[in-house]
């Protein structure tokens, strides 16, 4: 089957062309095509990943092979290959399973859209893309495949084309990944002017003896920048939260679960580059630990349900790739995987809840969970899952990488991540309450969705349930033993990290609830009716008002300040950058005139300027 | 004289654009369309002909080279026209008037550029290129009704002249100072005489007639009043063809008969290559007609092609052979679009581009991709090509360079958005119609779409042959 | 002694007079005069060099040859569409050829 | 000591010259042809100091005839307002003066300081016979072109002159 690996990104590319052109106007077939492809990639995949089990395909000795693609021969080889060791394999399942599952629940939610068709292209051609990145064996095939699902991320946030501000969230995604592409480039060029070559392994191997560490280091930062923009890390994440105008599957499967954790992965895979420099480690780990803090503390404040996904999506990956900068790439690699699976379902649960009610923000919802019982409880679940709850599975990664931070010394990084998990489960909770349960809102119709989308639901449920045991520490041969830098190792199980995570995240979900969760009317008629008991309330609202006054006054300020920061001044650097050069080119602009003698003039004095620039030195003192 | 069959594609290309000229004056006018037909198919055949004798050699009366290199741009210039043959059939009909001549004169710039390309001395060079210029200048000013077409015309006639009068008094002192004006005579010459001032000064001066040509920066000011002025597949064949053959004479002359003096003119063209690239991806942003867009866009594409003449090397000739290729889709798929559109709604401006995407999908793809080829943008062919464009000057340790290359490539992703935003985003006029566009002309758009796609996907064929064809040049 | 530099002389004079008047001059016809003097120029020079350089072949005077027709061609087009552009704006200053621009 | 071809070089010189000055430097339009026509054959003076004679011939045929009076005949299609003030400087006249100065300065330079390498070889007896043997032989690709050239010239003539009628 590994040998066969290519195969799988090669079906959705197939079914891309054959839905755009030839099923364009049978819905269900183009459908049936997609699903189909896709499914064929996940069996593959599947048996991809059990052949690397038993065959004993280790990240020692994974298997590669190759041809050439372009070829100047000895100056440079550009190989179209397949590398596939146990990081890979895992993230092959990861992501067909995902995307299998979106594009069924896709039958649901774009039911009756005029774009029903295009849409499963499009699904095709990212999966296809997203596959193809995961296989690849060089740097600049992955990056063939990186610019690729930037341009079918492009598509499809813009997918909503009528509307402006999709139209404008798309431009801004394309923007934004240049730049970080820009860098990203940069910095395996460099890699490919030191080595000269692109291939991964050769560049493993090479790496270590490699003595000038300083322009290394330069590549290595460049490269960075390439993650730095594709997984939404500070301060290039602007785009994500606007990526939200797509369809919601798209969401789930693109800005939650896949192509954002391509920069995660494109650590894992440098990981050799990255961990011979501790100076960009730690440039890393700050990177993703600020980004995990900052976008959590920004989802405290947001009402609309994919927003706060969205924020909460840039949080996680800013762990992840905090968990790459401390040097514990098992760690972020399992996270990505649970995440993949949790955070996938909570979008599909938010897009189950938007196909029923056509509403995002949270405060016009609540009481859902009356009309939306499957919905609702796998949402909750994921919910439970992504606040770190145990034995759920993102307990398991979470306290991987809070107890790698934690025994590798980096303490403020344990702190922020502490904070961070604590946030997290306020917000999840915080949205849940909200959203689900309290009061019906007047004028809301809620009903279950169709099977489509509820079976993938429960599947996805079932996963973020089981998904972290093949990590957990209790587990012998687990994830650890199978994806990792360096040696194979076993997690030791700090219990003291797992409770005060455990602790955390409870009083998180304990301070929603106090917050948010009681029926707020309830006080008010105690109190007319009871006003001795009405002083215990009051005092017990003033233990509220402490924590509102806590949040309101530093949380919230905080959130407010990184808001504004991130209207301002990071989108304000970038229109910057626009202006100017627009601006410059208004102006260079008028040289033009029109007048043909002025352009002759132009051309004839620009000879002379030549003659005297380049030939008076030449002529040695024709003019002195 | 036994190997005139070498110059079978040049006298085919002669008899089709002389017959079809005398055609012009026996068929009647109701039945013009069909000499369209005729040149289409004879561009075609010739095509075939080039096809069948890539691999070639050998040297025609003592100074016109046969070799793979030639041969390969040859096939280049073939497939441009027939792409602009296949572009012309409504919007010369819409002119109304000599389309037999249209296709005629088409034809013999073909050949023009055919001359330039294998020249291996100066004369027939020269005669290639003013072949070349001429038949352009009236092709620019084919568009009668127009008086922006006859501007367009005497401004490239005017600007031309001047061009390469300076461009023959460079000729002039380098046929002095080497005796001889067969090309590889002159290299030994150099090789054995040296560098002197008269030399050096006609060095600059031929610079100076190719940069106009190539459209570099500061010599570029003609292209775009030339391009918005003449008829719209003009203006593209004018900005792939005319382009590429210049490319390769000057490769021809520059590193054939002063490989010597590559210390002295390297600099020259690294500065030319700068200021086109910069000035022409800036002044592209604030541009509201698509003809003067694509003609900014075109110079800095020029920018990006002497980069492979900066590397001095196999990689940089074969990288500029392959570049111009793709080009010749990326560009002329802009231009197919620009044609369609102009024929239905009869306007180049891009706000009237609005919506275009739901009146013809098939259009706004093509124009699409093809901004997206030439912004250099995986998986498409414009991508492949700039890599190797950058690749030829990082090998020489320009990394600089190329990194002011792909940061002004990013720069033109802006502009070419612009565009898309309009097709996609934008609203379709009220009352708009859905664009009709001819069979032959959306089976040509279909296919190079097609190749754009196949060239970024699976290049290696190409890549290889432009290679292979760069390494005959440099070892005959 | 007349020599080779004599006649380089008499050629680059006559090229930039020509070059100020093609720069110079309002009438498009004027214009074209003056790239005729700029190529009259180069034949001096190409006839010069034939003559003292190379006299055993003729390169130069058949380059000049060439020189002069390619001339002929570019003055009858440049003239018809002179004619062309007075028919339509009654003008042939090249001043007034600004409709294309910026 | 000046030898007679010495004295014609520089008496054509100082007449080529100055009637090419007086094409760039007169206002009326016709006076300039008229000086164009004198330069033309002061420059075939030159060819035949130099021992060219069939290209003086040339010269004079296409030049001083066919060029100057096409020259003489768009003049008079293309009259209107003051013959008088009919061939004025435009506005960057001064810059222009100085680029073309600036170049004659660096060609005449460069030109000077060079040592020119003469190929000792004597000239062949009859300059005809070898132009005509290099047109039918080693040059007949070019010749060809520009046969092609001048056909194409005159397509492009006469469509661009006869304007924009459409054909019936």
């Amino acid at each position: 089957m590994i040998n066969h690996a290519w195969l799988i990104p090669v079906f959705p590319a197939l079914a891309f062309p054959i839905i755009i052109f030839l099923t364009r106007r049978v819905r269900p077939l183009s459908a049936l095509v997609g699903i189909a492809a896709i499914g064929a990639s996940f069996v593959m995949a599947v048996g991809v990943l059990r052949e690397v089990l038993l065959n004993g395909v280790t990240m020692a000795h994974p298997v590669e092979y190759a041809s050439t693609w372009l070829g100047i021969p000895g100056l440079l080889k550009i190989e179209a290959g397949v590398l596939i060791d146990p990081l890979a394999a895992v993230m092959l399942l990861v992501v067909t399973l995902v995307a299998l599952l979106v594009e069924i629940y896709s039958v649901g939610y774009m039911h009756g859209d005029p774009g029903f068709s295009t849409f499963f292209g499009y699904l095709s051609l990212f999966s296809a893309s997203m596959l193809g990145l995961v296989l690849a064996n060089n740097y600049f095939m992955i990056f063939f495949f990186w610019e690729l699902v930037g341009l079918c991320s492009y598509l499809l946030i813009g997918f909503y084309y009528h509307k402006q501000s999709a139209a404008r969230a798309g431009l801004k995604a394309f923007v934004t990944n240049r730049v970080a592409d820009f860098g990203f480039m940069l910095g395996f060029f460099f890699l490919f002017a030191i080595f000269g070559t692109f291939n991964f392994r050769e560049l493993a191997a090479a790496i270590p003896s490699y003595q000038n560490t300083g322009f290394l280091a330069l590549a290595a930062a460049l490269v960075f920048i390439g993650p730095i923009g594709k997984s939404a890390q500070f301060p290039l994440h602007v785009w994500l939260p606007d990526a939200m105008e797509g369809p919601t599957p798209v969401s789930a499967l693109i800005h939650a679960a896949t192509m954002v954790a391509a920069g995660v992965y494109l650590l894992a895979r440098a990981f050799v580059l990255f961990a011979s420099l501790p100076g960009i480690m730690l440039l890393v780990a700050y990177v993703g630990g600020f980004t995990a803090l900052f976008a959590a503390t920004i989802a405290i404040t947001q009402r609309d349900i994919k927003r706060i996904l969205a924020y909460s999506t840039i949080s996680q990956l800013g762990y992840m790739v905090m968990a790459m900068g401390i040097g514990s790439m098992t760690a972020g690699m399992f996270h990505l995987m649970t995440h993949a699976f949790f955070k996938a379902l909570l979008f599909l649960g938010a897009g189950s809840v938007i196909h029923a009610l056509e509403e995002q923000d949270i405060f016009r919802m609540g009481g859902l969970y009356k009309d939306m019982k499957v919905t609702v409880s796998t949402f909750v679940i994921a919910a439970l899952a992504l606040a770190g709850v145990p034995p759920l599975a993102g307990f398991w990664s979470k306290d991987e990488i809070l107890a790698g931070a934690f025994d590798h010394g980096f303490t403020g990084l344990y702190i922020i991540g502490t904070l961070v998990a604590f946030l997290t489960a306020f917000y999840m909770f915080r949205l849940i309450f909200v959203a689900f349960f309290g009061d019906r809102r007047a004028g809301l119709h809620a009903h279950e969705s169709p099977l489509t989308m509820t079976v993938p639901l429960v599947i996805l449920a079932v996963l973020s349930v089981v998904s972290g045991f093949v990590g957990a520490p209790f587990v012998s041969h687990g994830f650890s033993s199978f994806v990792y830098y360096g040696e194979p190792h076993h997690i030791e199980p700090n219990y003291g990290v797992m409770l005060l995570s455990t602790i955390v995240a409870l009083a998180g979900i304990g301070l929603a609830w106090l917050l948010y969760g009681r029926p707020s009317d309830v006080p008010a008629r105690l109190a007319e009716r009871y006003r001795s008991i009405y002083k215990l309330l009051v005092n017990k609202y003033y233990i509220d008002e402490v924590y509102l006054w806590l949040f309101h006054r530093v949380g919230l300020g905080l959130a407010e300040a990184f808001n504004w920061h991130d209207r301002h001044v990071v989108d304000g650097v970038f229109d910057g950058v626009g202006d100017v050069t627009r601006l410059s080119g208004h102006k260079l602009r008028l040289l033009q005139t029109g007048n043909l003698q002025t352009y002759a003039l132009v051309i004839f004095t620009a000879v002379v300027i030549i003659a005297l620039w380049m030939a008076a030195p030449v002529l040695g003192g024709v003019i002195q | 004289m036994a190997n005139w069959h070498l110059l079978t594609v040049e006298i085919l290309t002669a008899a089709l654009g002389l017959g079809l000229l005398a055609l012009g004056l026996l068929v009647p006018h109701s039945d013009r369309r069909g000499i369209a037909y005729v040149a289409t198919a004879g561009l075609a055949g010739i095509l075939a002909v080039a096809i069948g004798m890539r691999e070639a050699s050998g040297v025609v009366l003592g100074g016109y080279v046969i070799d793979p290199f030639g041969t390969y741009f040859k096939i280049l210039f073939l497939v441009a026209a027939m792409l602009t043959a296949v572009c012309s059939y409504d919007y010369v009909e819409k002119m109304g008037l000599n389309q037999a001549e249209y296709y005629a004169l088409l034809i013999l710039a073909t050949l023009g550029m055919m001359i330039l390309a294998s020249s291996g001395e100066l004369v027939s060079l020269y005669t290639g290129l003013e072949l070349m210029t001429i038949t352009f200048c009236i092709l620019a000013a084919y568009h009668l009704g127009d008086a922006k077409s006859a501007e367009a015309g005497i401004k490239y006639l005017l600007l031309g002249a001047m061009s390469s009068a300076i461009f023959l008094y460079g000729l002039s002192l380098v046929y002095g100072s080497s005796g001889t004006t067969v090309i590889r005579e002159i290299g030994q010459q150099v090789a054995t005489r040296g560098a002197s001032p008269a030399l050096l000064l006609g060095t600059i001066f031929i610079l100076a007639g190719f940069a106009f040509k190539v459209t570099a920066v500061p010599f570029h000011m003609w292209s775009p009043d030339v391009y918005e002025g003449a008829p719209t597949p003009v203006t593209g064949f004018l900005s792939v063809a005319s382009k590429a053959a210049a490319f390769a004479a000057l490769v021809r002359v520059f590193f054939g008969a002063l490989p010597d003096l590559h210390n002295f003119w390297v600099q020259l063209f690294i500065a030319l290559a700068v200021l086109t690239i910069v000035l022409g991806n800036l002044v592209a942003i604030p541009q509201t007609n698509i003809k003067r867009l694509l003609a900014y866009s075109s110079i800095a594409q020029a920018g990006y092609l002497l980069l492979g003449i900066v590397s001095f090397s196999v990689l940089g000739v074969g990288a500029v052979a392959y570049y111009a290729m793709l080009y010749v889709f990326g560009n002329m798929g802009a231009f197919m679009a620009a044609t369609a559109f102009y024929n239905n709604d009869g306007s180049d401006e891009i706000k009237d581009y609005a919506g275009l995407a739901r009146r013809s999908p098939l259009v706004a793809a093509l124009m699409l991709f093809s901004l997206l080829s030439l912004a250099g943008i995986p998986p498409m062919a414009g991508f492949v090509g700039k890599f190797y464009l950058f690749m030829s000057i990082i090998s020489r340790q320009y990394i600089w360079l190329a990194i002011l290359g792909i940061l002004m490539s990013m720069v033109s992703v802006y502009y070419y958005l612009l565009v898309a935003k309009a097709m996609y985003l934008g609203n379709p006029p009220e009352g708009s119609k859905p664009l009709q566009v001819a069979p032959g002309l959306q089976v040509a758009m279909v296919v190079s779409l097609l190749i754009l796609f196949i060239l970024g996907i699976y290049p290696t064929p190409l890549t290889n042959y432009a290679m292979n064809s760069a390494v005959t040049f440099f070892m005959p | 002694m007349i020599t080779l530099n004599h006649y380089l002389a008499v050629g680059g004079l006559l090229f930039c007079i020509g070059l100020f008047g093609a720069l110079a001059k309002r009438n498009a016809i004027a214009v074209l005069m003056g790239i005729e003097l700029m190529l009259n120029a180069v034949n001096i020079n190409l006839v010069a060099f034939n003559h003292f350089l190379a006299p055993d072949q003729v390169t130069g005077q058949i380059f000049a040859i060439f020189v002069i027709v390619v001339a002929a061609a570019e003055v009858a087009v440049g003239l018809a569409l002179v004619l062309n552009i007075y028919r339509r704006r009654l003008d042939s200053n090249i001043d007034d050829l600004d409709w294309l621009k910026w | 000591m000046l030898d007679v071809s010495a004295l014609l070089f520089w008496l054509l010189a100082a007449i080529t010259i100055a009637a090419a000055l007086a094409v760039v430097l007169l206002k009326n339009i016709v006076h300039s042809a008229l000086y164009l026509v004198l330069t033309f054959a002061g420059v075939a003076g030159i060819y035949i100091l130099l021992q060219a004679e069939f290209l003086a011939a040339v010269q004079l045929l296409i030049y001083a005839g066919a060029v100057a009076i096409l020259i003489v005949f768009a003049v008079m299609l293309t009259r209107r307002g003051d013959i008088k003030a009919s061939n004025l400087y435009n506005f960057n006249y001064l810059a222009a003066g100085v680029v073309s100065l600036a170049l004659l300065v660096i060609i005449i330079l460069g030109n000077g300081r060079m040592a020119w390498t003469a190929a000792p070889a004597p000239a062949p007896a009859s300059n005809v016979a070898a132009i005509a043997n290099a047109f039918l032989g080693r040059y007949a690709i070019p010749f060809e072109v520009a046969a092609v050239l001048l056909l194409v010239a005159m397509v492009g003539a006469i469509l661009l002159a006869r304007g924009g009628k459409p054909e019936r």
